[in-house]
Order: C-alpha cells, then structure tokens, then sequence
C-alpha cells in the first residue's frame, strides 16, 4: 500500500519532459517534490502564472505573487504572467498537457466528483470544471476508499459531478486503474498489494 | 478600403499642449471622489483580484463607507472576513454573489447558509471568459466546462464536431473596480505578477471601470509595448496606498 | 457646396474631447486635420493601436508601426500596442465611442454599404462589417450623389450590406442628416444648398 | 481546493541544471528544419500579420521551397505579388484563403476570378475572434458583426436581449505560422508595436505553432510581466534576417 508520498511519486511518473502542467490542491501539490529527473515540467497556476517557482525565502514574501492555493510562491526563469480569461483559455483550449488532482469519487465511465458534498459546506468549484474540461489529460491521485472503507472507485458517482467522462488514470494508496471501454483495466498494484484486494475495494466494473 | 493619398496630420503642436490637462481628467483624487455619481443601489458591480491578491481596497472601502446597498457582485472570490469585499459582507451591502471559491470566509458561509445572501457558482474559467466576453460584445459563447454537472442545468446546449458545450452569457456590469501596479494619467494601465489576474477581465466587462493603482505616471512614461490594459478600458483613476494583505504566507528555509 | 476638406472639418465637429475614435479610408481620414482646439481625441487602428500619431518624418518610417490603411505612422504619448482579437473586442464590445465611415450607398433605414460592388473587384470588408456592428456611434461622410448624378442616400441600398441599421448620421457635399424614426431628418445644410436642392438629391424619405 | 500544509518543492538545484537545455530543444536551425515532419498536402494553416507587417517570412519562403500543395490559409491578407504569402499564390500552393482583405494582390484576383482559388471572406474581428476562440477552447460564439449581410447567410441566428447575433465558429489549424520581435528558449516571444496584430490570435489556434524571430534570448532575460505569447504556445522557434517591407511609405517633412 502506498503513503501519499508514494503516491506522489507514482503521480510523478506520469509526466513527461517538457510537459506544461497543472497540479491541484493536496496530494498533487505532492508530485513537484518527486519529478524524475530529466524531466523538466512547467507548473501552471489558474490564476494566471506558467512556471511556478519554489516558496520564497522567508521575509522574500510578495504579495503579488501567489499560486492558486493564495500561497505565496517564486518564479522561474520561464515564468509567464498573464490574466485570468488568457489564463483558463490556455485550460479550456487544451494547451495544458496534464491536470493531477485530488477526488472524492471517480467513476469507471470517467466520472469525476470533488467539489461539492450536499448538505456540507461548499466552497466551491474554483477552476476544477475548466480543468478537466479542457486539459489534455487528467489524473486522479486519491485514497481508494474513504474513512468508513467504502470504495470511492465506483460505478457510478453519487456526488455532484465536476465534469462528465473526463478522467484518464487514477492512482490511490492500493494501485493504478484506467479508464477504458467499458470499465476500469488494471494498470499497476501498489507495493504489497494483491490483485484480490483491488478488485475487493472497487466497486467499479474491471475489465480486461 | 482603397489606398489614401497622403494627407497631413492634425497639428502636432496642439495635440501635444492639450494632452496633459486632458488625461489628467481621468485622475480623481480619492475613491469616495472617483464613485461619485456612479453608485447605486441594487447596482451590478465586477470586481477584480484573485483570493486578497490584487483586490480594489480602497475601493471596496469607499463602497462601504457609501453604505450603497443590494449589490450584485461578480468577483472570483469574495475576500476574507472583515477584509476585502468580506467589509461589504459584514455591512451587508452585497445581496448577491457571482464567484467561483467563496473558502475563506465564514460570514459568506453564515449569510448563504441562512438564507441572508444569494449566490452563484461559476466555473473560475467560465466566470473569467463571461466578463471578457461581455466586454467584447460577445453576448453568449460555447464551452465544454460544466457539462453534465449542476452548472449547466437549464443552459442551452449544442453539439460541435459531436462534442456536446453548454452556452454561457457574456457579463456587462453597471460598474468595474479593478487594482493595478502603475497607470499613466490616460488610463494605461500595468499589474504586477499574478496581481493581474481577474482585474483585465473584469475591468473590461464594465460600463464604466475605475481602477486604483499604487503609482500614476505621467502620461508617455510607459512602454507602449508593455501595457496590459489601454487606457480606453479606464474611465477614471486613483492613486494610493495598499496593505496587500497575504493570505497564506508559505515559506521555505535558506540553504545553509 | 461643401468640398472634401468642408465635409471633413464638418465631420470633426462631431468629436468629443477625451473619446476614442476610429476613422476610415479616404475622406474620413482628413477629418483628423479639423479636431476643434480643446478637444483631445485618440484614433484607434483596427490593427492594434489606441493613439495613432501623424506621418513619421522622411527616413523615419518603422515596418513594425504602420495604420489600418497600411502607411506607416507614428506613436502618440499615450500610445498603446495590443493584437487584433483585442483591437476588435474593444471594437466590438462598444468601447469606441465613434466611427466615421465612407460610403458607396446609405439607406433611410441606416442601413450602410460600403464594401463591395458584384460583378467588379472585391477587395473585402477588412474591419468595417465589426466597426458598424460595434461602434457606439457610425457617421457616415460621403457625396450625396454618385458621378452620374444619382443619389447614393436611398430608400433602400441596392448593394451587399456592410452593416444594417447601424448608421446614425450622414454628412454629405449637401449637408448632414440624422437617421430617424421613419427616414431621415435634415440637420444643416451646406453652405449655398437649398433645403429643396437637398431634398431633390436625395431619394430616402426625409421627415421632420 | 482546501488549504494545504506546507510543502518542500522540487530540487531546485536541478530544475535550474536542467532548464538550459530542455528549452534549448524548441530551438531549430533553420525554417526548413522547424517544418520538418508537419506539412503535409490539404493541410490547414492559420498565419499571422497584417498586410506585410509582422508577416512569418521565413516560414512562408520554407514551406513554398518544400513544395506542399492545396493549402487552406486563414490570414487576414495574402501579402501582396510575389512577397509574403504572394509567393505561395504565384506556385499555386494554396487551395483556398480566409481573409478579410486581398486589395493588394493582382495575381490572387486572377486565380479568384478563374476560380482556381476559393476564397472565404471573413469580418477582420470575426476572423481575429474566431483564432482566438479556437485556441481558447470555445467552438462558436455570437456576434452582431455581420448580421443582415451575405456573411450571415447559412449561420445560426440568436437572440439575446432582444438583439440578434450570429453564430461563429472557432477555428483550429493544422499550423500555425507567426511572427515575433524577441523570444527566450522556452518560447516565450514578445512582439514590437502593431506588427502584434494576428500573430498572438493565429499562434493561439495553431495545434503546432511555428514562430520565427528576430532573436532568440536566454531563458530568463525577458520580464515575466512583458511577454505578450507565453510559451506554452509556441512549439518551435527559429531566429533569423527578416525583409520587413513597407506596404505604404507615408512621411511628412521636418518642419525648419
């Protein structure tokens, strides 16, 4: 089974030199930290910035540099600044090779929710739509089953949706699944994980 | 359309005598001075800044100490509490929210939950793209995001290329309050960083727009090349200070 | 009578001190020789200008700074360079306050044509279809009647349209007419011509 | 979308070894090398400039040497004979053109006129929105630029506050082929005065962008806050001598 750091890891194996790149809030922020080498990512934040750079030295604070977290961050010798229609245009247009985000349920049709939980406080969706609306491919990083065990794998969401048919590949602490006609193909098993127990915490269909 | 003989321009000597004083009618020596006339109770106002970063303070300032009530505002976040259009909050000045993260603000939540206040969700990208759209005589476009989500209940849809979008309305506020680094006396006007963000957009989506900047220049002091806002979009201008407030101060230690 | 030059600086009293405008080829293109004293207006070039600034002196010329005529130009003081999807969201989006347009016909209805003759070379519409359809306000300056003698202020336009309904004022060799309710109303009249010399040149309803 | 604890980011002493080169690979020889493997006959092109100002020269003399046939190119001009996209009418390589304007050009007149040359006018912005929506994404919005002319003829009408718009569409090109002024090695390109103009737009809805330069900087010498194209967008650059010739030489005399 993996830890969030393990999962990061693995999420990181997914990109691909060159490769302009979003990473959401949580786990995915994660993936910076395990980028392989070689490979040089460009990070793009929604608010309007291509190139996110490290945190800044403390007392290097500037207040007018901040990710889409509203943390402060640096630049980098690539970085672009740009407006916030320029910036979800690039989102929406597909030129963003790969989003890695955090989820409360995916379903085996690609089915994402992870903004609202009825009944709950909502906070809304941010730029979470736009994301898996228009960028090239998406990846999911959560745990396979919640607090209660339940699968978050499913066959159908039960929350309120952030896009229809849009995940790709899902990497949770037991493996990897993909998305694929029909339902969800094994791609990988976390360390120490057997097949039997993936099946066990999926609700959703696996094919193949 | 055909090819023009060559004509003399306009007197050059004059153009350049009246510039000065003309775009100096754009500059206001206050907020409370550049809202003049133009608040209005149950007004539509877009608002720039993302989170605390880039937000029109003084504006928002001046708003509430004008006390205009049942605002609609569009505005990606809706500040903090007891800072940022989070003032307006607590005056409860605002009847109606349009944003895409209202997070950090426990008074939002306490107003919405009871009922108190009135809120539309946008996709981040959506609600950036309406106020562009509106601005540029774009009264409805088609995109991809929110399809099949709660966000595109009751829009219209259509097919593309067997892609299904929904429709989504370009915004035309009744007023834009928008923050930038440097503007010149014409309205031109620079952002510094990811300052930038929703301040072009919104500014540009309102029928009239103010924009407050920590500098004005003297018209001609900026690089043509360089500006992110044409002074066309900016109806009048004020300078001052700004707390710029950090939301979440995240650091890292210096390498021994 | 009014002549070329009589009609332009005609066309500059319409001008408000501190607007933006857009001026086309030809005719309205002198209009920026008569712009009253105390009135400061900044010209917009389609191709992505506010604040085009006269003829650059002899050996002065810059390939990278020229007009929507494609002549070489100079920069104002506040001068500023976007692209052209920007140039016509702010054309489009009603940010101009004024257009002044040549014209092959205009009709009662502000209905304007100005861009193309079947069955002879059609150069295209450039961006005078966006410049009606956007602009606050379209003064139309023209001769009231063709070489043959015809008039071109009709009832309706016998060519291609550049824009319906968009023109709210013609000023013309014979004087100025507003488009109104139910035709065209007559504002001045030129210097030496009769209401009724007017009137007999012009084959649109005049009311009022 | 909640807060996140504090992180350690990536090794920055090996981002900083690796970017040099990594950005050095958008950077080809030579015109011809930049296209190699992405032309292709029928192929559909989008190409930056306005009339002969800030046209892709370069890119434009390659693709007429490499010979590739029944091309669609949408450029607001076609240059004028036998310069800029002129050279690609007078080897026959282009099938059809979107344009909003072609006064300048007798030999496109011809092959119109004989109908060897299809040609699809375009309204200046409507050809500049469309660009830009494409590569942002958007398949079609509304527009009064047109409505009741031939232009509107066969397009979806629509009422929105009891105006009526039309219809367009985004378009997205095989290639695009632009402009710039400066780039860094990451692709970042700057563009000097009104030679912006499509450049940015046709960059935008390119699925591959080729922009040419007149130099190429290190990563790192632009300011972040002056880039007019961000790198994302441009897939291949390439520097080298450019003609620039002026459509219309209009001068006035030096007053004594």
């Amino acid at each position: 089974m993996w830890d969030r750091n393990q999962m990061a890891a693995r999420a990181a194996q997914e990109l691909q030199d060159g490769w302009y790149v979003n990473l959401g809030i949580g786990i995915p922020t994660l993936v910076s930290n395990y980028i392989p080498e070689g490979v040089e990512v460009t990070l793009q934040s929604e608010n309007g910035m291509l190139g996110i750079g490290p945190f800044p030295y403390e007392g290097e604070e500037d207040p007018d540099l901040i990710n889409a977290g509203k943390q402060t961050v640096t630049a980098e010798k690539q970085t672009s600044f740009f407006d916030s229609s320029e910036s979800f245009a690039m989102i929406r247009g597909g030129k963003i090779a790969m989003a890695i985000l955090g989820a409360m349920e995916v379903a085996e049709n690609g089915d994402l929710a992870n903004w609202m939980i009825p009944g709950k406080l909502v906070k809304g969706m941010g730029g979470a739509m736009d994301l898996v609306a228009g960028v090239k491919r998406v990846v999911v990083v959560m745990d396979h089953t919640n607090k209660a065990g339940e699968s978050k794998v499913l066959k159908a969401c039960t929350l309120p949706l952030t896009g229809q048919k849009v995940v790709d590949r899902i990497i949770t602490n037991l493996g990897v699944l993909d998305v694929v006609e029909g339902g969800l193909r094994i791609v990988e098993l976390a360390d120490g994980v057997s097949e039997d127990e993936l099946r066990t915490a999926t609700e959703a269909t696996i094919v193949g | 359309m055909a090819a023009v003989a060559l004509t003399p321009f306009r007197n050059v000597a004059k153009t350049k005598r009246n510039q000065a004083e003309d775009f100096m009618k754009k500059v206001y020596g206050s907020a409370a001075e550049a809202l003049d006339g133009l608040l209005k109770d149950g007004m539509f106002i877009a608002a720039g800044g993302f989170g605390l970063c880039g937000i029109p303070e003084l504006l928002i300032d001046a708003i509430h100490k004008a006390g205009t009530k049942d605002l609609t505002i569009a505005s990606n976040n809706c500040g903090v509490d007891h800072f940022g259009l989070g003032i307006l909050l607590d005056s409860r000045q605002i009847k109606k929210m349009i944003s895409s993260y209202v997070g950090e603000n426990a008074e939002f939540m306490r107003q919405y939950l009871s009922g108190e206040l009135e809120l539309e969700f946008n996709p981040q990208g959506t609600l950036a793209e309406r106020m562009r759209a509106g601005g540029a005589g774009i009264p409805g476009f088609y995109t991809k995001t929110g399809v099949g989500t709660v966000i595109a209940e009751g829009k219209d849809h259509k097919d593309f290329d067997g892609e299904t979008y929904i429709l989504e309305r370009g915004i035309v506020a009744d007023l834009a309050i928008v923050k930038g680094w440097k503007a010149d006396e014409s309205g031109n006007v620079i952002f510094r960083k990811t300052a930038r963000n929703f301040n072009v957009p919104a500014a540009k989506c309102g029928r009239v727009c103010i924009c407050e900047v920590e500098e004005i220049v003297p018209t001609g002091s900026l690089d043509p090349d360089h500006i992110h806002l044409p002074g066309i979009y900016v109806h009048r201008l004020i300078q001052g200070q700004h707390e710029k407030r950090i939301e979440q101060r995240t650091t890292r230690k210096k390498e021994a």
